[in-house]
């Protein structure tokens, strides 16, 4: 693109413009409301990209182009129409490898006499970066869809073996950079930045690929970015580095809310322990006020079920705003209370009164049992042994037999308590366990504040 | 001189990327993930700007073509996707 | 200035008119004080508590009070007492002058200022005078106590092991002072309250506490400058009773404090609504001893009806919590004193330019107060 | 399977074991139910209520005995009533079997399966026939009720036009069931409340009322598994009494629900304690019935201390809210019929597996329940 | 710069950090924690670019260079380190004009024979945007400083006046672009920029002037744009397309704190007949609860007066809650309870019991008014006679002599209430028009629900 | 081909401005007004550039100082003024 060809110019503009949807989609993906909207902004510049680009073509090598995009498009849009709801990690992880082979093809296809020492660097990197990309996405999709177990890989020496492949790619690099034409580098580079995306992955455990994929996608954005180095085109740079950033933002906030750290993650002999841990204790899904909130926001109808660790923390008060704001955005709101609640009868009664619930809203056991189907969230403010379905299930337990509120027949149930601690029958409650069971760790009355602070 | 501005568009960006994503809901941890996913296939692009501007046309061209068929179904697949993801959650949010 | 606090003498109060915080502060403003022996015995002052602070004992009634410059006291004296007291002297007590003319009219003759508490005008400053406030305020407390009390259940809800106790039901007529301390101490128990008032703009006041008020359209009602009700229709009065009916019925305690300012009560609860409710059910009567808002309630007496129900009409509510009632009572007298007190003469003296004094009834051999000369004209 | 419900007879008693909302239910379950005339009355159920859910209403007491398989009552029987039993039939009431041995034995000889409704054990799933908590939940209640009423200030706090009323102070000693909901009652009303308590467990459910718990270290204090309070040495008796003079000095009202299961309360409140209170003042004794926790308190009597202080001791408290208590109890009573009824047969039939069964004393003709033979023995 | 000097390649990083450093520096200006941090660092950044930029020059000018910089350093230090606290408003102001003229001389001087159309518009437009930012800036540094009427000046026929102008100044970007030669468009060009300056902000009042200014800010930002383009700087065109977007958005947030909108600041007419409004009311200063938070977060020792307001709007749990999170936050907090407030003695006791706020922390009127003069921020819930000054100060005032409580003597009042409206007495309150009052409009409750959520 | 870089540039600068001004505080709209105010003084540069670089030295180097001049007291005075109206917030933020 030497010369600046009127033609060159409006594809340019066009990419300004496309780049700017793609800021615009992202902006609005951040939010639960905007989200779509934002997702059909992006996909609107892509296409727009794509287009201008095609103007740019001279008919020869169309129809491959042609063929290609039919093919690639007919494969994607099949996938994506009907894969199940639940695989979808797995292809997102398949999809985003295929975006890294692709930088490796540009990357390579970009090779050419007479370039300066730096497009060959950046070639190299969209290279390596693809090609890592683009494996390691592969081993993280065997891995969800169980084509291959999910525990980590680990053999002896597994960090010499990375060292040994990092130092090469290094050495690979620099020799191709001297000496582009000799492409021996050039296939032992793809070789190795291959080899190293299966070993980097393989020792993580399947628990933790969703930040695996986060991260690996934020690599196949640095690769765009760097083959747009390559090829001089501004919106592979911005659109790749848009991609490289969030993406690893993203990664941070989901270690965060697994509260991992990214090293923790990433580095095998400690992501094993890690995952091997949360195996024993078995699927205990802990959850951030502020998420809590985004699914409480989406509930239409919500039962609160008080327990002693309500009157403990006294929280009876917040629980009352979180009532109040929970039916002004639509949500219809009731309290489960059981006879044994608390400490003394009717201990649930004298907090609530206090806090002005209105007595309508109390619904005794029996009745709240039945219409537990129904309902969306569940929320158990520090109860413990009044929600303990083993009373119905485990024929040994001490309380086999008495009647609880069944919360685990909603369709999503928060857990406010501070530990996985028993409560007064000083018993294990299975309810933690429960796939539909979130714990919101900390005293209830904190928890229960932060939600309220996200309504606003 | 190009290299500067190249740069310059690099920093922007990245900085552009953080404030983007800030703060999101786990709730879209994974539509953003695939959705960003989508758009890293930009490197769509730069496959179809080779396709057609390269010295060396046989070798190139199936790599495009290549490059091409996979970004395409990175790209195509990624946001149909996210949308049948956000289209649930939409639902949901909806009432 | 000599100011004498005789003993009360009505059967079974116990409230006293000055407790001994009260005098320290009048005797730190200049004046002499005299006390009768055993004037705060019935609510628990003994007589060393006020010697200590600074007040003179005195054994003989009727020397205390013929020595008088000025005389506190809770309710009105009797006629014969008045005699006693020197020309030119100041009276205030309570004295209903609406009912007591000939009492009034001793006072006129003898030349004394006499100045009834029930008579302090309701406007936001002189609040701190106000002891029909002060009173009525624990009269509320107090019923809601007695009904309590008196109910064969509990008031608030529980949800027991032993099945569900629903929550009581209290239904209050009149939310004036009295109504409404009354509905904010039954919603503490934890009972579920309605509140019904002729005057619309207590509807507010009511939910401002976290009550239902019951909703009775009767039209126009209206309310003097000092907030109180005016009579109703008969009309307006039978649509009320025929708008409370369901809700008496249904009701576990029924408290009336339904007052007309110098005016017989009302009757507000009919034998047939009392009737009505279920047996171990209760009403309470506030007004009782001057005429009573329930049929069949008994002044100071409590009764249960053929069904079951009781009706408390033991009346002189505020008697009950003897120590917090004197203490109010006394620091209304105080600021009473206060307002008019001379602080070079070291005297009490009326400054009718002060819109406080309209709460004096007899000056200089006449009565000044037009509300109470227009009545009796 | 006819069971029977004899009407209560112990003086003053206005619980009832069975209201009719219960015995419908036994109805259902396909029991015959035959009641003594009268039965319903103390709690404000009349026969006709009875008969309308298809019981059978008896006049002749001795009839009913002794035609029932299984008897249901409130209070101890007579022990002539026991001769009047089948040999074989069943007898749910509360017994006090470690004082009544005569009576078990009596039990025991005519081979008649007694259920003592204070032996039911504490465990989660048997609060619903825990007969001893619902009504001592309701005692803790009516404490509160009766302290205030007969205190002569009002309980919560007050800022007002004729000065501020300092909120009362109530001091509850013992928070187990009745102190818990004694604490919650006197909190609504706006108190000041401190509690103690020798299990330490019990420090976080007072806090957790929005109540001050009393630090006094005892050192090592006990619980039964049941969560009974183990007797304390007379040494760290002597701590607890040290520890709790200022406060109670300090209080408005004092209420005392320590108990020890099967044992003589322990006085915890010593008479120069009482005396070290304001005139005015009161004491309310839970105890006071069985031996007392307040030295001076007289069973079934309010005394007045020379110091002007009111200890209550009046007992039975449940027996004021009777139309609740009964409530409660007699839906006790159903749950742990319930708890051994043979669908199939629709016949009580005691199944030992079940733990619950800790709650018969004899058996075919021996004492099976442990604690009490050791007791004996 | 058209060949690539490796002086300009690392000019250019250079460049490139200091943009960095900006964007960082803006980022944490908008945190109180950090803004200090981060006006060091856009310094930081200022400088860098300086520097570097000065490596570029020929020894000759350097001279007259610094002069220059020495003269305005001199000024602009002294100035900013002599003017009182009260006046910075203005100092911006004058600080902004001067940015604004030297966008004005630096397309000016940028301007050179043989340049393309699109350099001239760049240029042209720095022209304009700088004169108008220079003249409108020193207009409003006049009004804030009074030097010049706050009050909007209006004469008939502005508006024709305006659109005269604009057409003409777009007559001569034309013809200036046409013929960049011919000085006569330039100077017409600027002359109108000026003169368009001083029209648009002269009808604005005194009291919107901040928004003005904020604009104008943004302005010239944009001038500093237009004018990087014409001398094809980049940072010239990051920094200023940063300010000028920041400004923008600044400029919103502001009006919508004084809750108008922009062309209400900006169309004269409108701006007049507000700001007279503002004034018949007296200055009642309205205030979001969002803002209030930021007073409260800072307030170390904060009184609550509950009135009657505070039970209808049954805020007490709420408010509970406040007094929490201002106490976790280091803040002293106590109630000062008036003995009328409410409908019945003892009306606030029974609400705060029921909320749970602790007997000891609600104080007499006479215990709490002599501590007021130290309280910083006096936060009036619905209660309006009981804080009434009149009863000390309008000798006629029915409530003339009854004490209340003087949350005037504090440092800071909010008042939230619904409306103007009076209280049970039915008289005014001049509280409300004090200088250390703030207002808060609404429901008590929903105010302080916001105020509540702001924590976090 | 700069003029597109530019106009990337701009672009992106623009979007990242919104975004970082998203919500702030009342109490730091001055500040940051008068902050931003210095950071456009960045004509400062420009001004140092063309001082050095232009066809007519002698008019362009006047109106380069002036323009120096005003710039630099807009840059110098605007960073100050912000750092003392700071320095008083972060004292009361600070106990
Ligand atoms: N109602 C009665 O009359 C009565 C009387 C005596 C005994 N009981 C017994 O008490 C039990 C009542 O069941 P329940 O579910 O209400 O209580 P629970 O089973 O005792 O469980 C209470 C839970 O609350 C949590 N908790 C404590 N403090 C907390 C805080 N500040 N924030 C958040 N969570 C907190 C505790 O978990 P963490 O420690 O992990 O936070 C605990 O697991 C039953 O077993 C019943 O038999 C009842
Ligand atoms: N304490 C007693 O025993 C007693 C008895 C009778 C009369 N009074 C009189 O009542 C008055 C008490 O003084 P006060 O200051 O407590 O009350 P007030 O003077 O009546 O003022 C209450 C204020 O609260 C505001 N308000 C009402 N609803 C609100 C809501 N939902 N949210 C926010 N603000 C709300 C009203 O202004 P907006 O409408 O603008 O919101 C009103 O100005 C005194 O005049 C006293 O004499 C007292
Ligand atoms: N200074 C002041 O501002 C001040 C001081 C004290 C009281 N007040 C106001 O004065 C008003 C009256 O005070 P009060 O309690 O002494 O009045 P009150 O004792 O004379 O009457 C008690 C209540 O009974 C109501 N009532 C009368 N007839 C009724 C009927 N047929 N049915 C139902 N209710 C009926 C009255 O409306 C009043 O609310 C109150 O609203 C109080 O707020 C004002
Ligand atoms: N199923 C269950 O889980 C269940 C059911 C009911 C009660 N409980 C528990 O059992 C415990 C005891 O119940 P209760 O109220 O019937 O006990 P109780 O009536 O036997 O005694 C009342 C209280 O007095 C206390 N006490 C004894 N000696 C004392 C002394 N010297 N000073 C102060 N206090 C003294 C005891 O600790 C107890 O808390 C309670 O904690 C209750 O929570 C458990």
């Amino acid at each position: 693109m030497e010369e600046v060809t009127i033609n060159a110019l409006i594809i340019n503009f066009a990419y300004v413009v496309s780049a700017a949807l793609f800021i615009l989609g992202l902006k609005k993906l951040s939010s639960p409301a905007t989200a779509r909207k934002g997702n059909m902004l992006s996909a609107l510049g892509m296409l727009l990209a794509v287009v201008v680009t095609l103007l740019d073509q001279s008919i020869v090598d169309f129809k491959w182009i042609a063929v290609g995009i039919i093919i690639g498009g007919v494969i994607g849009a099949t996938v994506a129409r009907v894969v199940a709801m639940t695989v979808i990690p797995e292809m997102v992880a398949l999809f985003n490898g295929f975006g890294g082979a692709a930088s490796l093809l540009v990357g390579w296809s970009a090779i050419a006499p007479g370039q300066s020492s730096f497009t060959i660097t950046t070639i190299f990197l969209s290279i390596l970066i693809g090609g890592m990309t683009f494996t390691g996405s592969l081993i993280a999709y065997a891995k969800l869809s169980e084509k291959m177990p999910g525990r980590p890989l680990l053999f002896s020496g597994q960090q010499i073996v990375n060292s040994v492949l990092i130092l090469s790619i290094i050495g690979c690099g620099v020799m191709f950079v001297n000496d582009p034409s000799n492409v021996l580098w050039l296939y032992s580079a793809i070789a190795i930045s291959v080899v190293f995306g299966v070993l980097a992955v393989i020792p993580i455990g399947g628990a933790d690929m969703p930040v695996v994929i986060s991260l690996l996608n934020s690599y196949s954005g640095l690769a765009a970015c760097a083959a747009g180095f390559a090829v001089e085109n501004n919106l592979l740079i911005v659109a790749g580095s848009l991609v490289g950033a969030s993406g690893i933002i993203l990664t941070q906030i989901m270690c965060k809310a697994m509260n991992r750290s990214l090293s923790n993650v990433l580095f095998s002999g400690f992501g094993a322990v890690k995952t091997t841990n949360t195996k024993i204790e078995g699927e205990v899904k802990p959850l951030t006020p502020q998420d809590a909130y985004y699914i409480l926001e989406a509930a239409s109808s919500i039962a609160i079920i008080p327990g002693y660790g309500m009157a403990v923390a006294q929280a009876q008060h917040v629980v009352k705003e979180l009532q109040e704001l929970l039916e002004e955005n639509g949500a219809e709101v009731v309290f489960g209370i059981h006879p044994v609640a608390g400490r003394m009868p009717g201990h649930m009664n004298v907090l609530l009164a206090e806090a002005d619930v209105s007595y309508d809203l109390l619904m005794e056991m029996d009745d709240i049992n039945p219409r537990m189907a129904n309902v969306d969230v569940a929320i158990v403010i520090g109860a413990n042994d009044v929600v303990n379905p083993a009373a119905r299930e485990m024929e040994g337990s001490p309380i086999y037999g008495m009647p609880v509120i069944n919360v685990d027949h909603a369709r999503t149930v928060f857990v406010l308590k501070r530990s996985m601690a028993s409560g007064f029958a000083g018993i294990d409650n299975p309810l933690f366990f429960k796939d539909n069971t979130r714990m919101i760790f900390g005293d209830a009355k904190e928890s229960i504040g932060q939600m309220i602070r996200e309504f606003s | 001189m190009e290299i500067v501005f190249l740069t310059f568009i690099l920093v922007l960006s990245i900085f552009l990327g953080f404030e983007l994503i800030n703060k999101v809901p786990a709730t879209l941890h994974t539509p953003l993930m695939s959705a960003s996913n989508a758009i890293s296939g930009i490197t769509l692009v730069g496959a179809l700007a080779i396709a057609g501007s390269t010295s060396d046309p046989v070798m190139a061209n199936w790599l495009a073509v290549g490059a091409v068929t996979l970004a395409t179904i990175n790209v195509v697949g990624g946001y149909m996707v996210t949308d049948r993801m956000l289209a649930m959650f939409k639902k949901k949010a909806g009432k | 200035m000599l100011i004498a606090v005789p003993r009360e003498q009505y059967p079974g109060e116990n409230r006293v008119p000055m407790i001994p915080d009260s005098v320290k502060k009048l005797i730190r403003a200049g004046a002499t004080i005299h006390i009768e022996t055993g004037m705060g015995n019935g609510a628990g002052f003994s007589d060393e508590q006020y010697s200590e602070v600074g007040a003179t004992i005195v054994s003989d009634r009727a020397a205390l009070l013929t020595e008088a410059d000025l005389v506190l006291r809770l309710r009105k004296p009797a006629i014969e007492e008045v005699d006693l007291l020197k020309s030119g002297s100041v009276h205030i007590s309570f004295l209903d002058p609406f009912n007591e003319r000939e009492l009034v009219e001793k006072f006129q003759a003898k030349n004394i200022s006499s100045i009834s508490m029930e008579m302090v005008p309701r406007i936001t400053r002189s609040q701190k005078m106000d002891a029909l406030s002060s009173q009525a305020n624990l009269a509320g407390y107090v019923m809601v106590v007695k009904g309590t009390d008196a109910l064969d259940r509990i008031l608030p809800m529980m949800m027991t092991p032993a099945g569900t106790l629903k929550p009581a039901k209290v239904f209050i007529i009149g939310a004036g002072v009295a109504g409404l301390q009354a509905i904010a101490t039954a919603k503490r128990l934890g009972a579920k309250v309605t509140a019904f008032d002729t005057r619309a703009v207590v509807a507010e006041q009511v939910q401002s506490l976290g009550a239902k008020f019951l909703d009775i359209d009767l039209g126009e009602t209206g309310q003097t400058a000092d907030g109180y009700a005016l009579a109703l229709t008969p009309e307006q009065l039978q649509i009320q009773l025929d708008g409370q009916k369901a809700e008496i019925a249904d009701s576990d305690i029924v408290i009336t404090t339904a007052q007309l300012f110098g005016r017989k009560p009302p009757v507000i609860v009919t034998a047939d609504m009392v009737a009505a409710m279920k047996p171990g059910s209760v009403v309470v009567d506030m007004a009782a001893e001057n005429g009573g808002n329930v049929e069949g309630s008994v002044a100071g007496e409590n009764v249960v009806t053929a069904n079951g129900v009781k009706i408390i009409g033991s009346g002189n509510w505020p008697n009950e919590v003897p120590r917090d009632a004197s203490q109010m009572y006394s620091s209304n007298l105080f600021n009473l004193v206060d307002e008019f007190w001379d602080e070079e003469a070291k005297t009490f003296t009326l400054d009718f330019e002060n819109e406080i004094s309209g709460c004096v009834i007899t000056h200089e051999g006449s009565v000044v107060n037009q509300m109470i000369a227009k009545h009796y004209a």
